[in-house]
Order: structure tokens, then C-alpha cells, then sequence
């Protein structure tokens, strides 16, 4: 394997700031992690990768302490290192930035930000302190929401902002950040990257999980690979190559990502949305959506995709606004009707609003399909079992079992859990909120093929991705909000070409400030 | 290297199969184990705990609980609770027994107790989906309501019927099964079948697990959480049935206290007071273990004292044990 | 207010009007949910608006035998310049402190049906102790000093305790009585007598008479004996309720015997005792027992319920 | 872009402070109007009510209730809930004045009455985080258990002293207050503090807020846990101390059921099921809405069963109105 450690950029004497040793985990006898190891350098940002279910967050989270291993050795600077507990990693200097949102919804953010680590003077909270350094910090992440604001109203980009504020704030030695910039847009994404130079500048060792590509070339000196469990190799920044890391990652090496061929002459008008708002935020929003399209939506963070996709679909009240499909006016007031008239929808976040956490895998897919396919009433647990079956093989959903609980997926097949549910049904319209959210680029590819397959047999697609390249490569039409108002269309063959320019502009107002 | 992906592949499934019709079993085994355990003790120490008519007895006097128990379990499965099940008994047996003395609509007592039940759940359900409160107040709000309706209905007093055409709820047998331990065991049975096979069932666990994504999947989470309380109204007035049926009376005072052997019960069934995750199995199990404790601490002759003693203990150490012996996890 | 005084002819006019008129009436009992003491409610409410007319204001509270909430009330009665309290003693010694308190504050204090351990107006009780003691002396007799028996206990209240108390000093005389059992506590309610008594049933296969310590938790050790088909034996209770007095006129009934209590005659004298006091006249004696009778299936055609 | 960036900063916080600070208000504030409605009310109807007597009888009738609500609501803030309170009340109140009637150590009545309630609650404590037995079955065994021993303890009947040498908590005064609302005031003052101004005090709320997000930050649950049950322990002790210094007494009865109207007030209070929302001043407002109603009814002469009607009603009407001023949520 390509493993050696030989560090060209740095110094080769100095002692890596992190090692891990012999890591084995496993959870009920299976075996997640198998004789891991891992070895990492002050100053470095180091990115951890893997397909989904690798290993990846269980090796993070045995660093940081909320996993115990069953075997294995952690030396920080030299030093076997017990970590029994997160208190004892933060001791060690270990911040651990959760793959899942681990924020207290009804505290504010800077109480969320201290959790655990609360200034005082003598047993009295220092509140005042608290809010001035949590606010410093939002700034360098440049986060728009204010300290005090309760997390729970936060968008979920927003509580990530929270979540990630809340490891920078402290002084770590090592800083794993799982996945942090699922949840985040380009322009939030920036931000967070100039903060992780900085503190790499400053010797603080970064472990850095994505499933971003680009992301990958653009921050990691060096990676380190997991597959199944095992460790599979490292390499510096200038072995990194698409081709070698897939072979690593996968195991073989994979045939061309899947491309969206974007169609020319869009179907007929399936969905017509007139005016719809919320009698806040959202200003009336009128677009229509073509049968065998897909429709991107685009926007920064907090500009208000989310709420158009929730009040089309019933989750939350109008104040004003019509949905029209196929030319009938729908009556929408839950997103039973919705789900009645044709209209599926993938929300952003599968554990709190996706994923029946405590039920099976089986179970999570199948839901969707139980009334219609009921008899009477009654289950048809063959046809859910069916369906589950295939979801698992189309999606390539990695599993022991279907009776396994979703909350003990990986996240990446967690996501894809959500997305065979709903197609399981196949809408006539689909909306997808971050459709491949902590998706590994094998899986991204399969989702891709997956959404395509579906447009090309006619189903309408609205997409909102806080991801360009995803917006741009699968998008036909793009639409663009800001502050929750919708701003642009891009349309390659009419108007505006898709690009990451035009995007931008109209995402950050900047037409606005130009004229 | 891909050797040892096969490897793992084949490795992975085994033991987790072996271990998931284990963790079934325990799922729904649950409690059972302990139970035996209580039911070996008492018949090593009590002569008589280990006898037919001992154990029809056991039967019958937990079946009104484990009526009254597997609606709470509907309930908790949502992630709710219902207070007022003792007092829904109470005013339904006292309707149905003043039904019962009405000459010409008599035959109509039992109909309507069950319907009082029902109704009363449904108020219940109606108040916590349609107002946003919050189930514990709603329905400690309509614990002490609806004892005093209770009491107000039965005028203060204890309405009797010698005559009650309904008697034989309470006081006849099919073999050697008396009909309460039927009727009990047909509620368990078709709860059962309910939470297991029914798509109904499916979204009580669902809307339990997490109300947000019940919504998102389009289930009417409104109609299923007036769906449970309405159940557990309604077992509530079968309950009443019950027992004004054994006692050939009722009064305002029914059913005092009951709802927390009810809870306790489901509780102990293995119930997660979170929702989404519980057994009808595992329900009648806890109420039978109350109920055995109760019968086998009295057998022994303990003094009431003490039988609170032992009672809380045992409570307490059955949980311990069912959390130790499947790993503990809250 | 100034109960104490007789009145002279200064103030005769506003004294008469005093005198002449009660104005309020409180009560509290142990379980406003047991008839036995809603009809000793209704009993004190009739007479005192025979005495004070339709406008006297009669409270009437429930202790739930929670001593805390008695005293609450007792508070709440002073507070409303209460004329006459009428004393249901949730815990007939520890009540003490709120009974002088409220007799200091200018109230009359008549306890009823239990007694109490302090310095009260009047005290108006059928006894507790007399009541158990006649229940098992009919027992003794029956079975000819010699037999098993059962006691069904209740809630650990004063007059329950005083029941089996006296009960127990009579069977203590006949060394061939056994008692099997005197600790369970069917809560004085037909359904925990039914309950307790069908444990045991299958306990003692041989028992020969039962005393409970309340009538509706021995009419439900009846029901029992009826679902197991023993009767072998005979229940004896104290009360006199009228379901019980039915059933000890039934045919076949093993109910025998109960020691009837008068819960409307006691808080009818008390609430009338209570003016007196208030009008300064003197009792003949401050303690009034109502006696016990026992109804058995031989006086039971002459004996009227409550 | 800078610049739209800035327009954002700028408009955003205002709207956000401008909403929490009402926030702010009504959720201390909460259900204070409710409670001002209820006593106008009672004012109007009954002549007696709106005295400065009748005002210190509330008060003081609801003292021991605010001392036991005001642990609860550390152990609910969490997202626990403390059934035995009760119970722990009844032991405490028993062991001082058992101990107040020793000769020598009688001055030890207070501090061991206060120590057994704060061993008690550790107790559930331990159960509940180091063997992970849910809150409710833990304290409802516990409620069961302890009942029994206080009647062991008590032997049964009543235990008295009337030189009881810390009657007067129950029975003097400083200046027109008794002592024992100062001491509920005092009690409800120190948890406030605790609860605004201290580390333990957030990390309460952090547990309860999510228990894993507080373990994953390194929050040691299990003290905050063992700390709430400990000060439920430790103020149902205080709350046996009050009970007997008043009644010169105590009894293994004393304190049943109080439980519900513990729970009530915080839960009136406005402190939610789930943890992590709730404050003390609103539980104060619960509390006192309780005892209002308990005295106002009973002026107004109301018959004991409409009594239970009416306070039934009133409890969730209460939190329905609080509801819809606040804009509905769960
Ligand atoms: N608590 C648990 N119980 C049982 N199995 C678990 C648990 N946590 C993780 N696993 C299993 O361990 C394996 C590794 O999971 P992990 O979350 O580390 O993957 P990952 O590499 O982070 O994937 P992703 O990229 O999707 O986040 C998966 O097969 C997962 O199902
Ligand atoms: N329940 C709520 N109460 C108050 N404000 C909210 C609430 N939910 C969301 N917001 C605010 O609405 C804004 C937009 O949220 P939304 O989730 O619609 O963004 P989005 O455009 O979908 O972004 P993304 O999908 O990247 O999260 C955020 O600034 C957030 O603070
Ligand atoms: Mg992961
Ligand atoms: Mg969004």
C-alpha cells in the first residue's frame, strides 16, 4: 500500500501530534473498525476518507470520546493517552465537530456554544463574557444570526454554524471536524476554510471528513483511507489523485461518474406554483415546474428554499399563494394532501424530520407505501419487505439487516434510507431538500443516476442544494432565492447561462449592488 | 483486498442474525424471565401461591388492569400519558350501572358505558391535538374533573343493582376462565393485532418515534393521537364495565390510584415513556407481575406495610434486572 | 366576633340577632367519597338550616385524611368567621393544634364520629372501640369462643384503628378464637374487599366468621365469598350502611351483623350541640356518645338505614 | 457582497432581540395573568377572599406545596420527573419528630428530618443514573416503598410531640409573614439564583435540553442528575419539616398524593415535560394558582364534588389560554 509516511512539506522529526494504534470497535460482535490505525502531525490538515459506513465517525468519535474501543492505543504527543469520556478528550485538547447535530434546541446559542464549559467567576456564571466571545466567534464564521437567538429557530445550516463555533471557541490541539459542511452553502463554506487555515497556521492538527471532492483538493496536506472498517492507506498532497483515491476508497476502480444530461425541450407544465408565501419571510414565490425536469434551487443559507418547499408541500400554513397540478387547483393543508395529489418531499433533515430513528430499516422505507398497499387496513408486510429489499440493492444501502435500526445506519445510508422512501412511491412531483447531504461519491453518483432515471421517465424535480457543483451538473433550470424572495432564473437554452457566476449573483444581491 | 471485503461480508450477517432473534426475543420475551422468577419465589414460600384457583384468581384480579394498561400503552407509544384512566372508569361504571336500573333501556347500560368511555378519551384527545396541551395536564386536569362528575353522577352515594343484567361480565366463566380474564386477554390480543399488522399501528409508532417526520410522511398525526386516547378511553369504560360488573356497583370513588399500576404496568412492559418503542406483550406481563406481587405478598400474609416495602422494591430491582440483563441503554 | 358573651341589654338588639341566627356552619369529614360521610354532611346541613334558616352558609370540606389539609381548612373556616365547625378528625391526637387554634380565634369545635385528644366544644362520636368490641362479641358467641377469623383492616385511620382495637380486646378473651389474619387493608371499599378477600380465600380454606372494619369493604369480602362459592362462613361490619342491612336481610346472604353507626343523627346533634355552645348554654355533658346497635339477621326487619 | 452582507447583520438581530425580550416576559411572566384573573374573580364573588388574612392563609397553605414544586422543578427541567416527594415528605417528617423526642439529641430534629429527605433523593438519583432505571419507575417504586417505611417507622399511628422544638416554623411569624412562606420564598429565591446565576444552573437546562449533546460537551450528567434528585430529596425534607412543625406531628399518611400538585404547578408553571424549558418564578405562579383555587372554592362554598369539577377545568383552561396568548407550541 501507498502508506508511507514521508512528510515533504514539514519537518519529518517532528512527533505527530496524534497516533492511533490497533483501534478495534465493534457493536453488538459486528465489527466496525479493525485494527485501525492513524497518525497524525501538528500543523496538518489531514482528511479522513471513506465510502459511507466506512468508519470514519466511529473512529472520530472513539477519539473523542463517546465511543470506548475495544481494543487499541491512542498516544497524543508521544503519550498513551486513556480517553474514557468527552471531558477527558477535551482535557487531552480533542474537539470533535459531530457528523449529527448535537445542540439543546430550547438554549441559546451561546449557552449551546459553552455546554460543558461554561465561564464563571468562582460558581457564577459569567454571562456577559459568554455572549462576547460566542458573538466573536459566529463573526469569524460569519454567521448572520445573533448569539441569543434560540437554536431551535436556527436553520440547520445555521445550528451547524452553532455546532462548529462551539469546537472553535475552544483551544484545541486537535480539532475533527465530521462532515461540517454538508449542511453549508459556498459562501459559509469559505468562511469555515479560512478559518481551518488559520488554525492550521497555528500548528493545531485538523481531521477533516467530507465526501466533497473539491473540498478535499482544496484543504488536505495529507489523507488517510478507511474502507470496511480497515485501514487502508495515506497519502501526501502530492500522490492525491481522483483515480487513486476512488481505487482506495472503493476497491476497484470506478467506472465514470455519472453526468446529467441536461434535456432540451422541457414536457408539459406539471406544477404551478402562484404567489405562495408565508405572510413573513418568504415573499410571494410563483414558478412552474415541467414534466422530466429538473428544477435547482438555489441560495444561500438561510434564503428560504427550505420554507417554499415546506409551504408547497403543506408543512407549514400559506398565508397567501395557490398550487396547481396538471391544470387542477390543489387544496393543500397537510402534507397528506400532498402526498395524496403526487407530491413527495425529502427533507434536509433526516434525523429530526426524516428518519423514524427507532424503527427499522425495513420499517423507515416502507412507510410511504403501507397505505397503499394495505389490505383493509391491514399490512402487507411482503410487499413492504419487497420494497425494502430492492431499495436496499438500487441504493446500495450498506446494512446487516432490515430489522437493523436507522439510527445505527452511517449517516450516508441513513440519507439513502430517506430517499428510498420516497421513491417507493413515485410522485408525480418530487421535491428534494440536500438530497445527498453526507453522501460518498460512489452513492452520490447512484443518487444522480437515480434522480435522472426519474426525470427522464417524467417525474417533475424541484432540487434545492446548497451545493453549486451539484446545482450546476444536474440542475436544466435553476431558480435563485435570496432573503426569501426568488431573485433569478438560469436557463441555459433561454436567458442566463447556469453558471457558478450568475448563481452567485443573484444569490448575494450582488446585480443589486451593481445597479 | 477484495478478498477481505468478502470476508467481511460473510463474516457480518451470522452473528447478527444469531443476536437479532435474541434481542427479539428479549424484546419480546422482556419481562417475562422475572415473572417466572416472582412465580417460583412465591410458590416456594406460599403453599398455596402454586394452585388453579390461585392462578384464576391472579387472572381475574389483574384483568381490569391489563385492560386499563394496554390503552395506556397505545398512549405512551405516541409518547403521551393518560391520568384519567381511573376516573373515565369511574364515571363509566357509574352510568352504566344507573342505565342499567332504568326499566326499559336497561339492556343498554353496557353500550352506553362504553360509549361514555370513548367519548370522554376523545375529549381527552381533542383537547391535547386540537389545543396544544400538554397530554400529563390535560389529563390531570381531567383526573380530578371527571372524579368529581363521577360523584356527581352517582349523587355521593353507591348505586347498586342486585339485578344488573351485566353481572355475568364479572361473575361467570367460560371452563375454567372467568369472562373478565377473557375480555382482558381478547383486548391484549386485539391491541396486538392493531400495533402489529394494521398500517394504524404503524403510525402510532411512527408519530411516537418522532411527531415531525410522521407529519412529513403524510401521516395524519392528529388522527392517530385521538385515535389512542380514544382507545384508552374507551378501555377505560370497559374497565368500568368490569368492575361495576364484579362489584353489582359503582360509586364516584372507583378506580382511585389506578392509573399508576396502569402506567407502572406498561412501564415495566419494557414501554419507552419517549414513544415509538414498546410491546402489548411486554404490557401484559408487567400487569401480571403487579398483580402477582399483590395476590403472593397478601398469600404470605404480609403486613400492609411491609407489602408497600416489598412492592416499590421489587418495581424497581424487575427494571434493574431487565436493563442489566439486555445492556443498558436509556 | 365575640361568641362568648351572653349579651346584655345594651347591645340586645345586634347580640339577639347573633343569637338567634347561626350564620355558618363548616364541616369537614375524612372522605367526602364515602356515603357514610356525605350522608353526615347532608345531616349537619339540614340542621343547621332548621336552626339558622335558609340563608345560613354550610362549608363543607373533604380531608381526604390528609392532617395538612385539614388544618388548611380549619385555617380557611377561621378566616370566614366560622360559628360552628364541625370536627371530622383526620388523626383524632395530632389535630390538636388547629382545634385551640381555632377556638382561640372565637369558633365552637364539636368533634364528630371520632373523638379527639383536645379540648374541644363538644364531642359527638358513636364509639369506634364500642363498635368493634360488640361486631366480635357477636362473633365469640356465634362461634362458641372457638374458631378462625379474619379481620379485613383498612386505611390506617383513627376510628378504623379503634375498630380493630376493640374488636381485638374481645377475641383476646377466647383463647380458641384464632385470627388468621388482621393486616390487609382493603382500603374500606367494596372493590378492595373484594380483592383482599378473594387472596384470602385461597389462603384459608378454613375460616369460620369475618369482621370488617367498614361495611362496603365487607360487603365486597361478601361478593368473594359469593364468586368462590364458600359459605362456610359468616361477615359480621360496622356502619350499618344500607346495603349492607339488605344484605343481612337477604336469604342468602353470609353477611350476619353490623354495628350501626348514626352519621346523620351525630352531625345533627353536633350542629345543634354547636349552637348551644355559641349561645353560651350550658351542656349537660360535652361528651355525647350515640350508642352502638348491633343489626343482626333477627332485628334487621326493625331496623331503619341511614 | 460586504455590503449585503452588512444590510444582513443589521436587520437580523433586531427582530430576534425584539422577540426573545418578549419572549423574555411571558415566559416569566407566564402564567401570572392567569393567576391575577383567578383572584379578581374570587374577589368578586366571595367578600371574605380579598382580605390581608385570608391573603397569608394562601400563602401559607400553599408554602409547603411551593417548596416541594420547586425541586420537581429542578428534576423536570431536566427532563425527570420525582413521584416520590410524597413519600420522602412523610419519612422526613416522621425520623424529626421521632428524633425531636429523644432527649438529647432532640435540637437534631431539623437537620436530620432534612438530611433523610436528601439521602432519599440520592437514592433515586443513584438508581436513576448509575442503573439507568427510568425517572418515573424509580420514583414510583420509591413512592411506594417509602410510604410503607413510613408507617414502619411511625409504627403505625401518629407520632406527636408537643414541645415539638421547632414548632415554630410552623406556627410564628416575622412580622405580618409566617415563617413558613418566608421559608417557601427563601427556598424558591436560592433555586431562582441557582438556576440563573450559576454554572450547575445551565448545565441543568443543558441536560435537559439534550442529554447527548451535554454528555458529547462533556457536561457530567450523572452529577446534574444525582444534584436534582438530591435537592427534590433534600426539599421534600425541608417540606416534612414544615408539615410537622405545624401539626406538632406526623404520620405515615402525611404528604399522599402531593405529588400531583407538585407536578401541577411546575407544569402550570410553564416548565415543559421534555426538560430544558421552565422557570422557577412560573412555578411559583402555578403553585399559588392551586392554592387559590383550593381556598377560593371552598369560600365560595362550593360542594366538594364541583369543587374537583371546577379545579380540573381551571388547570387546563389555564394552560389553554396561556397557550394561545403565546402563540402555540409544543
Ligand atoms: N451505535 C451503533 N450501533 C451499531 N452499529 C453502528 C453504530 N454506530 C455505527 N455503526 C456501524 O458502524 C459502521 C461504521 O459507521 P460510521 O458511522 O463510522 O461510518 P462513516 O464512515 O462515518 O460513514 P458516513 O460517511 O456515512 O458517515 C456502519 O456499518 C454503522 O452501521
Ligand atoms: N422556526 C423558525 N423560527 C424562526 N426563524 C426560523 C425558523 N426556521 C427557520 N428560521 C429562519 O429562516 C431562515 C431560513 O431558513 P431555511 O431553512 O428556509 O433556509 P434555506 O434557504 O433552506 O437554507 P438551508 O437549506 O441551507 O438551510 C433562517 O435564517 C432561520 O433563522
Ligand atoms: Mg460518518
Ligand atoms: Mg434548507
Amino acid at each position: 500500500m501507498t502508506a508511507d509516511i514521508e512528510r515533504n512539506s514539514k519537518t519529518p522529526t517532528v512527533t505527530p501530534v496524534l497516533e492511533m494504534q490497533g483501534i478495534t470497535k465493534r457493536f453488538h460482535g459486528v465489527s466496525a473498525l479493525e485494527n485501525v490505525a492513524l497518525t497524525i502531525y501538528p500543523g496538518e490538515v489531514h482528511a479522513l476518507m471513506g465510502e459511507n459506513g466506512a468508519g470514519k465517525s466511529t473512529l472520530m468519535k472513539i477519539l473523542a470520546g463517546a465511543y470506548v474501543a475495544d481494543e487499541g492505543e491512542i498516544r497524543i504527543n508521544g503519550v498513551p493517552t486513556k480517553i474514557t469520556d468527552p471531558a477527558s478528550a477535551r482535557q487531552a485538547g480533542i474537539n470533535l465537530i459531530y457528523q449529527e447535530l448535537n445542540v439543546a434546541p430550547n438554549l441559546t446559542v451561546t449557552e449551546n456554544m459553552f455546554m460543558g464549559n461554561e465561564l464563571s467567576r468562582g460558581q457564577f456564571l459569567d454571562r456577559p463574557a459568554m455572549q462576547s466571545s460566542a458573538q466573536k466567534v459566529l463573526d469569524s464564521l460569519g454567521a448572520t444570526f445573533n448569539a441569543n437567538t434560540i437554536v431551535g429557530s436556527l436553520a440547520i445550516a445555521e445550528q451547524q454554524q452553532v455546532e462548529i463555533a462551539r469546537a472553535l471557541k475552544d483551544n484545541s490541539r486537535i480539532l475533527v471536524m465530521d462532515e461540517p459542511t454538508a449542511a453549508l452553502s459556498d459562501r459559509e463554506t469559505e468562511h469555515l476554510f479560512e478559518v481551518i487555515r488559520r488554525l492550521r497556521d497555528n500548528g493545531i492538527a485538523i481531521i477533516y471528513i467530507s465526501h466533497r471532492m473539491e473540498e478535499i483538493y482544496a484543504l488536505a496536506d495529507r489523507i488517510s483511507v478507511l474502507r470496511d472498517g480497515q485501514y487502508i492507506g495515506s497519502l501526501t498532497r502530492e500522490e492525491i489523485s481522483p483515480q487513486r483515491l476512488v481505487q482506495m476508497m472503493v476497491g476497484r476502480s470506478m467506472q465514470d461518474f455519472y453526468e446529467h444530461q441536461r434535456r432540451k425541450n422541457p414536457g408539459e407544465v406539471v406544477l404551478e406554483v402562484k404567489n405562495i408565501s408565508d405572510g413573513g419571510k418568504i415573499r410571494p414565490a410563483s414558478f412552474q415546474l415541467h414534466a422530466g425536469e429538473i428544477l435547482g434551487l438555489a441560495g444561500l443559507v438561510g434564503a428560504g428554499r427550505t420554507e417554499v418547499s415546506r409551504l408547497i408541500f403543506g408543512a407549514d400554513s400559506k398565508a397567501s399563494g395557490e398550487v396547481w397540478l396538471k391544470g387542477k387547483k390543489l387544496k393543500i393543508n397537510s402534507p397528506g394532501d400532498a402526498i395524496a395529489a403526487g407530491i413527495g418531499y425529502v427533507p434536509e433533515d433526516r434525523k429530526d424530520q426524516g428518519l423514524f430513528l427507532e424503527m427499522s430499516s425495513r420499517k423507515n422505507i416502507g412507510i410511504n407505501r403501507l397505505k397503499q398497499d394495505a389490505k383493509g387496513g391491514f399490512v402487507n408486510w411482503s410487499s413492504v419487505n419487497s420494497i425494502a429489499q430492492q431499495a436496499v440493492e438500487n441504493f446500495n444501502i450498506r446494512l446487516a439487516n432490515l430489522e437493523i435500526r436507522a439510527v445505527d445506519l452511517s449517516g450516508g445510508n441513513q440519507q439513502k434510507l430517506l430517499l428510498a422512501r420516497w421513491l417507493a412511491i413515485k410522485p408525480i412531483v418530487l421535491m428534494l431538500d440536500e438530497p445527498t447531504r453526507g453522501v460518498d461519491i460512489g452513492a452520490k453518483s447512484e443518487i444522480y443516476r437515480i434522480i435522472s432515471d426519474l426525470a427522464a421517465e417524467g417525474v417533475a424535480i424541484l432540487m434545492v442544494s446548497s451545493e453549486l457543483q451539484e446545482i450546476i451538473g444536474m440542475s436544466d433550470r435553476v431558480l435563485v432565492m435570496r432573503e426569501g424572495e426568488l431573485v433569478g432564473e438560469l436557463d441555459d437554452s433561454v436567458g442566463k447561462e447556469i453558471t457558478q457566476e450568475n448563481i452567485m449573483h443573484y444569490a448575494t444581491g450582488a446585480t443589486e449592488v451593481a445597479a | 483486498m477484495s478478498q477481505s471485503v468478502k470476508h467481511n461480508k460473510a463474516r457480518q450477517p451470522k452473528p447478527t442474525k444469531g443476536r437479532r432473534s435474541i434481542n427479539n426475543f428479549l424484546q419480546v420475551a422482556g419481562i417475562l424471565p422475572i415473572l417466572v422468577a416472582i412465580c417460583i419465589l412465591f410458590a416456594i414460600l406460599s403453599p398455596n401461591f402454586l394452585s388453579a384457583g390461585n392462578a384464576v384468581n391472579i387472572l381475574r384480579q389483574a384483568s381490569i388492569n391489563i385492560v386499563l394498561a394496554t390503552g395506556m400503552t397505545f398512549v405512551i407509544l405516541t409518547g403521551g400519558i393518560d391520568l384519567s384512566v381511573g376516573s373515565v372508569l369511574a364515571v363509566s361504571a357509574v352510568v352504566g350501572v344507573l342505565v342499567s336500573l332504568v326499566p326499559v333501556i336497561g339492556w343498554l347500560a353496557v353500550p352506553v358505558a362504553l360509549l361514555t368511555g370513548l367519548l370522554l378519551g376523545l375529549v381527552n384527545g381533542a383537547l391535547i391535538t386540537f389545543l396544544n396541551v400538554p397530554p400529563f395536564i390535560v389529563t390531570l386536569g381531567t383526573l380530578t374533573a371527571l372524579r368529581g362528575a363521577a360523584f356527581l353522577v352517582a349523587n355521593g352515594t353507591t348505586v347498586i343493582n342486585r339485578d344488573l343484567n351485566f353481572a355475568w361480565i364479572g361473575n361467570s366463566y367460560i371452563g375454567p376462565l372467568p369472562w373478565l380474564v377473557i375480555i382482558a386477554l381478547l383486548v391484549v390480543a386485539a391491541s396486538w393485532f392493531v400495533l402489529r399488522q394494521t398500517v394504524l399501528g404503524v403510525q402510532i409508532y411512527a408519530v411516537g418515534g418522532s411527531e415531525r417526520a410522521a407529519r412529513l410522511t403524510g401521516i395524519k398525526v392528529n388522527r392517530v393521537l385521538l385515535f389512542v386516547y380514544g382507545v384508552s378511553g374507551l378501555l377505560s369504560g370497559l374497565a368500568g364495565v368490569m368492575s361495576s360488573s364484579r362489584l353489582y356497583s359503582a360509586t364516584g370513588m372507583l378506580g382511585q390510584g389506578y392509573e399508576l399500576d396502569a402506567i407502572a404496568a406498561v412501564i415495566l412492559g419494557g414501554t419507552s415513556f419517549t414513544g415509538g418503542i414498546g410491546t402489548i406483550v411486554g404490557t401484559l406481563f408487567g400487569a401480571l407481575i403487579i398483580a402477582v406481587l399483590n395476590n403472593g405478598l397478601t398469600l404470605l400474609n404480609m403486613s400492609f406495610f411491609w407489602q408497600l416495602v416489598v412492592k416499590g422494591l421489587v418495581i424497581i430491582v424487575a427494571v434493574i434486572v431487565d436493563r442489566l440483563r439486555r445492556g443498558s441503554r436509556r | 366576633t365575640n361568641p362568648s358573651s351572653n349579651g346584655d341589654a345594651t347591645n340586645v338588639s345586634m347580640q339577639s340577632q347573633k343569637d338567634a341566627k347561626l350564620q355558618s356552619v363548616g364541616v369537614t369529614v375524612g372522605d367526602l367519597s364515602n356515603p357514610f360521610f356525605v350522608v353526615m354532611a347532608e345531616g349537619a346541613e339540614q340542621e343547621a338550616k332548621k336552626i339558622g334558616g335558609d340563608d345560613v352558609r354550610v362549608t363543607i370540606v373533604s380531608s381526604g385524611y390528609d392532617l395538612n389539609q385539614q388544618f388548611n381548612q380549619i385555617e380557611n373556616f377561621i378566616a370566614s368567621d366560622t360559628d360552628v365547625i364541625v370536627l371530622n378528625a383526620a388523626d383524632s391526637k395530632a389535630i390538636r393544634p388547629a382545634v385551640d387554634n381555632a377556638r382561640a380565634a372565637g369558633s365552637v369545635v364539636v368533634a364528630v364520629d371520632t373523638g379527639v385528644d383536645a379540648d374541644v366544644d363538644a364531642t359527638v362520636t358513636t364509639n369506634n372501640v364500642q363498635a368493634g368490641e360488640k361486631s366480635c362479641q357477636y362473633i365469640a358467641d356465634r362461634l362458641k369462643g372457638k374458631g378462625n377469623v379474619v379481620i379485613i383492616n383498612g386505611p390506617p385511620v383513627t376510628s378504623v384503628i379503634e375498630r380493630v382495637d376493640g374488636c381485638l380486646d374481645v377475641l383476646a378473651k377466647y383463647p380458641q378464637i384464632k385470627i388468621l389474619s388482621k393486616n390487609q387493608n382493603a382500603e374500606g371499599s367494596r372493590d378492595g374487599g373484594l380483592r383482599v378477600m378473594t387472596d384470602l380465600l385461597t389462603t384459608f380454606p378454613n375460616i369460620d366468621a369475618v369482621f370488617a372494619i367498614n361495611d362496603p369493604s365487607g360487603v365486597g369480602a361478601d361478593l368473594a365469598a359469593n364468586q368462590a362459592k364458600r359459605d362456610d362462613f359468616f361477615i359480621v361490619g360496622v356502619d350499618g350502611a344500607p346495603e349492607a342491612i339488605e344484605a343481612i336481610a337477604s336469604q342468602d346472604s353470609i353477611y350476619a351483623a353490623t354495628a350501626t353507626q348514626d352519621p346523620r343523627g351525630m352531625a345533627q346533634t353536633a350542629v345543634r350541640v354547636g349552637n348551644k355552645v355559641r349561645q353560651g348554654q350550658k351542656l349537660e355533658s360535652k361528651d355525647i356518645l350515640i350508642p352502638v346497635k348491633l343489626i343482626t339477621e333477627e332485628n334487621v326487619d326493625t331496623a331503619e338505614g341511614w
